[in-house]
């Protein structure tokens, strides 16, 4: 039992990793708190249901699919509300409303567009047979989420770390008026920014159809407030935290699962409210958010 | 915030003035309470009014947290839904009366109010989501089967013994009444100054004596309780529910966002927003409601990006406008 | 507070009765920054104390950390021989300390009569008399918003003045103001020390508003204080030129 | 700034004003209406909420298809009987969405009673839905006639306004359940129940009756409504080395169940899941024949068919003409409790000698035990809470093409004997 829950936790953290990788890159560059997170996962997994049923296609294809579309449509909207936003007093509290909207509109679309029922995908991401690991055996969609979580994670850590782009993002997170002043396209980096969170949350939207036991219009709030907490306790705009968060989460729901699944269901908001009173600049983080 | 556009005009408050101003609050509270006591007589679905009081106190208490404060709380369902439970406890486990118990139902939420005084640390999105799982967290907790005895568990809550819709209705509107109240007297108190006052700039408050945290905490339970009582009174008006009826984040959702269209900070503005609004739900969303939901978030949108200050703001805009071209004809 | 550094500054242990703040050896570091090292000042009742230095050198530091926004790392700041350190601001401000802002924050969306209204009332002066003292009579109905940089400060200073300070800290009040305007300023200050019996720390770089104000000055250079006294003997002394001149 | 707020307040009393004078000149239109038909009416309205979206769209949209085939069957007849009147009467349906939200639920249920003035009220899907109608119908003298609610305290001697029509109280369900383990001498079992009412007291009478027979279970535990990775659950659930493994949730929560279950490396002789039954196409669709082979669900209509009835048609020609009129959706559970439900209404009507929500309920009181429909016997006890149902165990077959379910206990409706242990592989 021990074993197995601290394997299931691993592999289901890092999928939790990644999917919360693009609220903190979204947080950390434009310091927006994306509401909408959890229902761009929702329409990555309608678009990977299709593709499986639909196209008889593997399902993970959805996410190359996706990448570009999220990409153009993530720096289109940046460019269509950034000046709106620019002109508010309190920029983070008209995101969170605006996000909200979003949201909103995602769901009902979402509703028109697919049916209101749970959609579930018979076949797993590789076949359908169970994967054994140190002799438990587990549901194959389990290290496949964590076999594309980790390079995705990679990916985004050698952008941040190892291109131009990156370095000038990274920049922009540490001072948006710096960078204005080194000479950055501020306004050209954060909408490719917020263009790669919105891709890597319908990435995740591939993975989170199997993981999640489906897709349905209403998963996305639930699936912004996991992915909230998993970024605020690893520490939000800090992608690395976003992993180790993931990590903290995923053992602590499985653990719960396994001695105490009356009370499993309270785990991930007594975590984040820890998290967030004792230590609320993450656990990685370093920034203090404070009033 | 809406006086950021008032005139101009460098003279004192006459006394005339400040009878007129007298007046207006009065009105405040006077006129919305005497319409939904009245409104029985006109429309026969007495819960359609409560529901509707309900969200117009709601709205007020959204308006309190976070139209003096800056505080969104997305979580603010989980005050209706302690409030609703604190009126079965009471109802249940002390023999209350259903209005004494719809009092405790506002004093629970307090409490609950109280053991999260520390979010405040927070602030923005953080305080918003850690709000939100404090209200999910409480809702778990109430439906626990380990809860049985207190809570009746999944079991969901029976109030029927003490169920009355002119009882509810009736207290409902009292409750109105003491939200706008609320709101007015906190308009024109020190503590609303002062709340205004952090809003606007933390640090000067505090060197103009402002203790800032004792000012935001008061706001806070002040918003709790509105919430407490109106989870409360609808507990008492269906007085058959489950926790997921009285823990729907759909509440907390349809309380910001009618205070939001109507414009926070004013007085009237979250109560004109709740009514339109949900009489334009129940006309037209309940049968289309993705549609209804679509329009929805539009409207939260539009809210966001060009209009800060809600219908209010459009209100008092136009009427700026038309002064001023008055004043140019003149 | 570490007791040692308390007693490494004998002005904090035994304040004469006349100080009315002594700080006493504050260090305040930031990070690896030691934006303050073993600062130590004394400033007696109804004395103007002039706090000089280059940019970056602590006056406003020292400020921030007399009026409670910023805690000190280690050393006490005294009022009246009671250690005030670390204190939230609105209780300093309730207990006679209060300060201005090099750049004015009063709430824009209230009037300049409601700016006063909402703080804490420890002046024996009403608010209308304030308001007149420190030139704003006439503008109380104006939003905070519409009033020009000048009008700012000198409601920024009248806040300060509502809740009754014995010891007010001016920060850089000058910058940004016109030599008419400045004067004024430094005419209302000398108000309020020869009216009111204020105390006053001023931070200030402009030299000839001091010479309208200060009664002596403390110079800082790279968070530490490298002289104290006279403003006259500071402007001679060889270690001070050089800081400000030889830089 | 207060002629502002003076404006504001003006505006908000317009808007208040307009909005009450808007209601008050639409009910008095209603009144009116209603006042030129007090003797005969020229319908007979009935009245119903439905969720196009949330949680309990999948139940609640077959349930509000079954009433709309009723309704139509009658009006094909020319109407329904109504004995007060003697003559056959028109019927209209008015059904609202409220999108699974008790809180829309409740001011709609009120909208139907005092504006729509509806004759015969069935509430929407399931007990979280259905509660907010019970005291509003109570305080109106409106009687429910509840389809597919099993919620304990709906029924009280002292509210006359309520009478289950359709499914019965989910605490009895498990009754056959318990007397098949019993008989098969299945001693290790691990239950796992969602904390919701539905579950929680099919999870009660389970745990209750096997300790009855001295049997008590090796995993007694509940989980979040919302739980949809079980994997470690199954787990440590094979850690107790249990031969029935039964999970106790909604569609939401078996479909995840049941797809992880084979590949968590565990094989158990028996496991036992809610919906299957209910919602065979559904569940064949997202689940699938490998994973739903052999599995054990409760047995309900149209799987348990009743050939012989007494009202409306039986089980098999009510599967075909459903199937004709609605060739979209499924024939399942709450389709037919839709009609079921709207046959006692039906019952209630033919049979009530003044046109009151009493005299039918006491029509309905009368007919009790005496009535088969094509979801079984029709029987309520006095506080009007449904009695006659009964849902055997069926066990999911693997058929050509697909997957069917047979009964497998009790012994007397048995189609075909249980396959224990379920084959390996």
């Amino acid at each position: 039992m021990v074993l197995y829950a601290l394997i299931a936790g691993v592999l289901i953290g890092l999928f939790y990793g990644f999917a919360a990788l693009g609220l903190s890159l979204a947080f950390g560059v434009l310091r927006v708190v994306n509401i909408a997170h959890g229902d761009v996962i929702v329409l990555g997994s309608y678009l990977a249901y299709e593709l499986s049923t639909q196209a008889h296609i593997n399902p993970l294809f959805a996410i190359p699919i996706a990448v570009p579309l999220a990409v153009a449509l993530g720096m289109a909207f940046y460019r269509f509300v950034a000046p709106s936003l620019g002109r508010s007093s309190d920029p983070e509290m008209v995101s969170l409303i605006l996000f909200f909207g979003v949201s909103q509109v995602i769901e009902a679309l979402a509703t028109i567009g697919f049916s209101v029922n749970q959609d579930t995908l018979l076949t797993g991401p590789i076949g359908n047979g169970a994967v054994r690991i140190l002799g438990q055996s587990f549901p194959n969609y389990y290290p496949a989420a964590a076999a594309v979580a980790v390079p995705g994670a990679l990916l985004v850590m050698f952008y941040l770390y190892r291109s131009r782009l990156g370095l000038a993002t990274r920049a922009l997170m540490s001072s948006r008026a710096d960078a204005m002043l080194s000479g950055i396209d501020v306004d050209r980096t954060s909408a490719l920014s917020f263009g790669i969170a919105l891709a890597l949350a319908a990435s995740a939207g591939a993975l989170s159809v199997y993981v999640n036991g489906g897709v349905a219009p209403t998963d996305g709030p639930g699936l912004t407030t996991t992915a909230f907490a998993v970024v605020v306790i690893g520490g939000l705009g800090n992608p690395g935290g976003a992993l180790v968060g993931g990590l903290v989460f995923g053992l602590a729901e499985q653990f719960a699962q396994s001695y105490e699944p009356n009370w499993a269901g309270l785990v991930p908001y007594v975590l984040l409210l820890a998290v967030m009173l004792v230590k609320p600049e993450g656990l990685l983080g370093r920034r203090v958010r404070y009033a | 915030m809406p006086e950021g556009v008032a005139g101009a005009s460098g003279q004192r408050a006459t006394r005339a003035q400040t009878w007129r101003r007298r007046g207006a609050d009065v009105a405040a509270v006077l006129v919305p309470t005497v319409l939904f006591a009245l409104a029985r007589t006109v429309d026969s679905n007495l819960l359609l009014l409560v529901t509707i009081m309900v969200y117009v106190v709601l709205a007020q208490g959204v308006n309190v947290i976070y139209g003096f404060t800056g505080y969104l709380p997305f979580g603010y369902v989980g005050f209706f839904g302690a409030g609703a439970y604190g009126t079965y406890i009471a109802v249940a486990h002390l023999g209350a009366g259903a209005v004494e118990a719809t009092v405790l139902g506002g004093v629970c939420a307090v409490l609950v109010a109280i053991v999260l005084i520390p979010l405040l640390r927070l602030r923005g999105a953080y305080f918003a989501i850690a709000s939100l799982a404090a209200a999910l967290a409480l809702s778990s907790l109430v439906s626990n089967p380990s809860l049985q005895s207190v809570t009746n568990g999944p079991y969901g809550a029976d109030l029927s013994q003490v169920f009355s819709s002119g009882g509810s209705y009736w207290t409902a509107v009292v409750i109105v009444a003491f939200a706008m109240l609320v709101v007015v007297v906190l308009r024109r108190s020190r503590l609303g100054l002062q709340l205004r006052a952090v809003r606007a700039d933390q640090v000067s408050a505090s060197y103009a004596g402002v203790n800032v945290v004792a000012a935001r905490t008061g706001a806070w339970l002040l918003s709790a309780l509105l919430a407490g009582l109106a989870g409360g009174v609808y507990a008492w008006a269906i007085s058959t529910f489950y926790p997921t009826a009285v823990f729907d984040t759909t509440i907390s959702l349809f309380a910001i966002v009618f205070a939001l269209f109507g414009g926070v900070g004013t007085v009237l503005g979250p109560v004109v927003g709740a009514v339109v609004l949900y009489y334009v739900y129940n006309a037209i969303g309940v049968n289309d409601p993705q549609y209804f939901q679509l329009i929805f978030g539009v409207v939260i949108v539009v809210i966001a990006l060009f209009l800060p200050g809600g219908l209010a703001a459009v209100l008092l805009g136009a009427r700026r406008r038309l002064a001023t071209r008055g004043a140019d004809a003149g | 507070m570490p007791a040692e550094s308390a007693s490494a500054a004998p002005i904090g242990e035994a304040p004469p009765a006349s100080a009315l703040l002594a700080v006493a050896a504050v260090t305040k570091l930031f990070g690896p920054l030691r934006a303050l090292d073993e600062v130590s000042l004394r400033v007696d009742r109804g004395e103007v104390l002039g706090l000089v230095g280059p940019n970056g050198s602590g006056k406003t530091t020292v400020i921030n950390v007399i009026s409670g926004l910023l805690a000190p790392t280690s050393g006490r700041v005294l009022l009246e021989g009671q250690d005030v350190s670390g204190k939230a601001p609105f209780r300093l401000a309730r207990r006679g300390i209060n300060r201005t802002f090099q750049i004015p924050k009063p709430f824009p969306a209230l009037t300049a009569r409601e700016n006063l209204a909402v703080a804490f009332h420890g002046s024996r002066l009403t608010d209308a008399e304030i308001l007149e003292l420190v030139g704003l009579g006439g503008r109380e109905e104006r939003l905070a918003s519409e009033l020009t940089a000048s009008d700012q400060k000198r409601l920024d200073l009248a806040r300060a003045l509502v809740t009754g300070p014995r010891l007010l800290l001016v920060d850089e009040l000058g910058a940004g103001l016109s030599k008419t305007e400045l004067d004024e300023l430094a005419g209302i200050l000398r108000r309020l020390v020869a009216e009111l019996g204020m105390t006053m720390v001023v931070v200030e770089h402009l030299m000839g508003f001091l010479e309208q104000v200060a009664d002596s000055v403390t110079v800082l250079n790279a968070g530490a204080v490298i002289f104290s006294g006279g403003l006259s003997e500071a402007l001679s002394d060889p270690a001070v030129v050089k800081v400000f001149i030889g830089g | 700034m207060k002629v502002h707020r003076r404006l504001l307040g003006l505006a908000g009393v317009c808007a208040a004003t307009g909005g009450v004078v808007a209601i008050a000149a639409t009910q008095a239109q209603a009144g009116h209406t209603r006042a030129s038909a007090a003797s005969a009416p020229k319908q007979i309205v009935v009245g119903t909420l439905y969720a196009s979206s949330g949680a309990y769209a999948a139940d609640s949209i077959p349930q509000y298809d079954g009433v709309k085939f009723w309704v139509n069957q009658m009006n094909k007849q020319g109407g329904v009987y109504v004995a007060a009147y003697k003559k056959k009467i028109h019927v209209k349906l008015v059904a609202y969405n409220d999108q699974s939200s008790p809180t829309t639920a409740a001011t709609l249920y009120s909208q139907l009673i005092t504006q729509n003035h509806v004759n015969i009220m069935i509430p929407d899907f399931g007990s979280v839905l259905t509660a907010p109608a019970v005291s509003i119908a109570q305080d109106h003298h409106q009687l429910l006639f509840d389809a597919t609610a099993s919620g304990t305290v709906f029924f009280t001697p002292n509210n006359p306004y309520i009478v289950g029509a359709g499914i019965r109280n989910s605490a009895f369900w498990p009754d056959p359940l318990v007397q098949f383990l019993v008989a098969k001498h299945i001693k290790k079992i691990a239950i796992l129940y969602d904390a919701n009412d539905f579950d929680a007291a099919q999870a009660a009478t389970l745990d209750h009756g096997l300790i009855a027979h001295g049997v008590k279970p090796v995993y007694y535990q509940s989980t979040a409504t919302t739980t949809t990775t079980y994997g470690t659950l199954i787990d440590s659930i094979a850690a107790t080395n249990p031969q029935a493994v039964i999970e106790l949730g909604y569609n939401t929560n078996d479909i995840p169940f049941l797809n992880t279950l084979p590949s968590a490396g565990h094989k158990f002789n028996m496991v036992f899941t809610v919906f299957p039954g209910q919602l065979p196409q559904l569940f064949q669709q997202q689940v699938g024949t490998k994973n739903l082979g052999y599995t054990y669900t409760y047995a309900t209509p149209p799987l348990v068919p009743y050939p012989k009835v007494n009202l409306g048609l039986n089980t098999a020609q009510f599967s075909r003409a459903f199937k004709a009129a609605f060739p979209s959706q499924a024939v399942d559970y709450p389709a037919m409790a839709g009609y079921g439900t709207a046959l006692i209404a039906q019952e209630a009507l033919n049979k009530a000698t003044s046109f009151s929500q009493l005299a039918m309920r006491r029509a309905v009181g009368n007919a009790s035990g005496k009535l088969t429909t094509a979801i079984g016997q029709f029987k309520i006890t006095k506080d009007g809470e449904e009695e006659g149902e009964f849902l055997p165990v069926g066990q999911v077959f693997p058929s050509h093409g697909g997957t069917a379910i047979k009964v497998v206990y009790p012994t007397n409706l048995a189609t075909t004997k249980a396959k224990y242990p379920a084959p390996k592989g």
